[in-house]
């Protein structure tokens, strides 16, 4: 593959967006247009020609890496199969904190749970067991997390004031503050003296 | 690290800067510079000389209202004294003062390589790009997903296991009772010249009796009723009745 | 290319993460891990041998197709894609601590940096660099912090195995009592004293 072919295949690559011919031109302004539109050309011949999973193709006005309709079928079965019908005791957890505390940040959950994983809340959005519902105020603004109806659905309840138990069990899923016992601080005190 | 260098601190300027404030990532950065400038080996500081510049330079750039930099100074010029403790006779037993702050130092030095190291990988790494086209994930059929209320109910149970007071109590402020522990020490003064700290406590004191306890004592200290003394560093403190009950 | 390179071609371009041996793998159930393995080799191969603007990189636990490094500053100039920036020097450190420590707890953390403050660490675990990962067994049960996948692929590296080994770097991370050389010190401190 020439450098030109190269650096469009990196560019239409890293793009949010399909890119125009002349916003291909901007990766080396000492080349032609047509020179531009032939580097196109070859990259979509390289990729055609070598049965590559992904293809160039034009829409809106521009250009952009796609992968193979007919591939569809494999991905999707892929993304099928990485879901599994039960949820794991991680997901369960952080579920059973949101559901309780929401709106609620990731910090925040991981401080209760003691336990936390990226991963978690990812995989419970992608069920749609849970979504992002604002931001909090505080620092870095986090996204704050709330149950969807497909969790009320599920449990086969209303809304959320039909938790059972909830007012008390949001009093008791709080971070913990750790606190020293007073007394036996005091004993300390006392025999260091003695 | 993303600073490329810290400035010369030009010690006699007197400008406090906001933007040299960002400058050091705490108080042993700030140590790390200064023995850097002043080309000084970690492993034997002349602590004095250090301890007047670390002052010098959080008062000028306006850390000295910073709770680390305070510890650290406080630290430094506890050092300070104690460098200038006589020596005990033998030099086997003596113990350099400063080494748990040249340990820190190390330690906080090794940290700093560390840090450089991640940041010239992370900055490397970010030459590559990612994709940046994400396609909308498919309309996928509805998962075969099972989930009843008891699964939910049973992993509530096992977070609030996790929790190390998981029930909020109402927290009720304990007051010191200053007038209460007066009345002991008075009571037991009555009766003796001399009692102990210990005896002043009362039995099972709790931290607050440990408090009130402390500040009776120095408020009758003040008014001139009693005597703190310590015989012996770090022995027990010893409280007199003053004036003395033969004198009464 | 064969079909199984071309598969993982297609769902490497449409994940923006790396992708596990494992998830690969649901792409074609009646192959075996080591054929997956086989097939992303070839992927990488062929990409490097035919000179393509991006290539297979094996980090964060899994692979991912990234755009090769000196293409990074056409990228930017055109204003196509942007490096991420780079963290504060505040935030590297509390990164090195808990990568050579974890688990570790913040008290530890707040000690070796001479720095008290939360602000730091919920901040790298907003960004997801760190997670709780347990709890300790001490006082008030601490929370004990890890660093993530996403952390290893903020570096590049594949797993934390290839962090280099702290003795690498020029000073010991844990170095025996400070020796001070008696005689040195005995004359400063005669000076010191007269």
């Amino acid at each position: 593959m020439n450098p030109l072919s190269q650096l469009i295949e990196a560019a239409l690559f890293s793009a949010a967006r399909p890119l125009t011919l002349e916003e291909l031109n901007d990766l080396d302004p000492d080349v032609s247009l047509a020179e531009v539109r032939a580097a196109v050309d070859q990259l979509r011949e390289h990729y055609d020609f070598d049965g590559h999973g992904v293809e160039v193709v034009e829409l809106g006005g521009g250009f952009q890496i796609l992968t193979r309709p007919a591939l569809a079928s494999a991905l999707e079965r892929a993304r099928v199969a990485q879901r599994s019908s039960r949820l794991t005791a991680a997901m369960l957890e952080t579920l059973a904190v949101i559901a309780y505390r929401q709106p609620v940040g990731r910090a925040e959950i991981e401080d209760i749970r003691g336990v936390s994983g990226a991963g978690v809340l990812r995989t419970l959005q992608e069920r749609g067991l849970i979504e992002v519902v604002g931001r909090s105020e505080g620092m870095g603004r986090p996204l704050l997390y709330g149950t969807t109806p497909l969790f009320l659905e599920l449990l086969g309840i209303a809304d959320l004031g039909n938790l059972p138990r909830a007012d008390e069990f949001a009093i008791a899923l709080q971070p913990p503050t750790p606190t020293v016992s007073p007394d036996s601080d005091a004993a300390a005190y006392v025999e260091a003296d003695a | 690290m993303t600073a490329p260098e810290a400035p010369s601190l030009g010690l006699g300027s007197g400008n406090a800067f906001v933007v040299e404030l960002e400058q050091f990532t705490g108080p042993l950065d700030l140590l790390l510079h200064l023995l850097r400038e002043e080309q000084i080996e970690i492993s034997d500081i002349p602590i004095a000389r250090i301890a007047d510049q670390f002052l010098r330079v959080i008062h000028e750039l306006g850390l000295n209202q910073a709770a680390d930099y305070l510890e650290m100074a406080s630290r430094l010029v506890r050092l300070k004294a104690q460098m200038l403790l006589p020596r005990p006779g033998d030099e086997e037993g003596w113990e350099d003062p400063r080494a748990e702050l040249v340990r820190r130092l190390l330690e906080y030095q090794h940290i700093k390589e560390i840090a450089l190291w991640m940041d010239r990988m992370a900055d490397r790494r970010s030459l590559r790009m990612p994709r940046g086209y994400l396609p909308p994930p498919p309309e996928l059929p509805p998962p075969p997903l099972t989930l009843d209320l008891l699964e939910v109910l049973g992993a509530v149970e096992r977070v609030i296991a996790g929790i190390l007071h998981p029930v909020m109590h109402s927290v009720v402020a304990r007051p010191l009772n200053v007038e209460a522990a007066t009345g002991r020490i008075q009571a037991l003064l009555a009766e003796r010249d001399e009692i102990s700290w210990a005896e002043a406590l009362g039995p099972a004191p709790s931290i607050t009796d440990v408090l009130s306890t402390l500040l009776a004592l120095l408020e009758m200290a003040r008014r001139g009723q009693l005597v703190v003394r310590q015989p012996a560093p770090f022995t027990p403190l010893v409280i007199r009745r003053e004036p003395a009950l033969a004198a009464d």
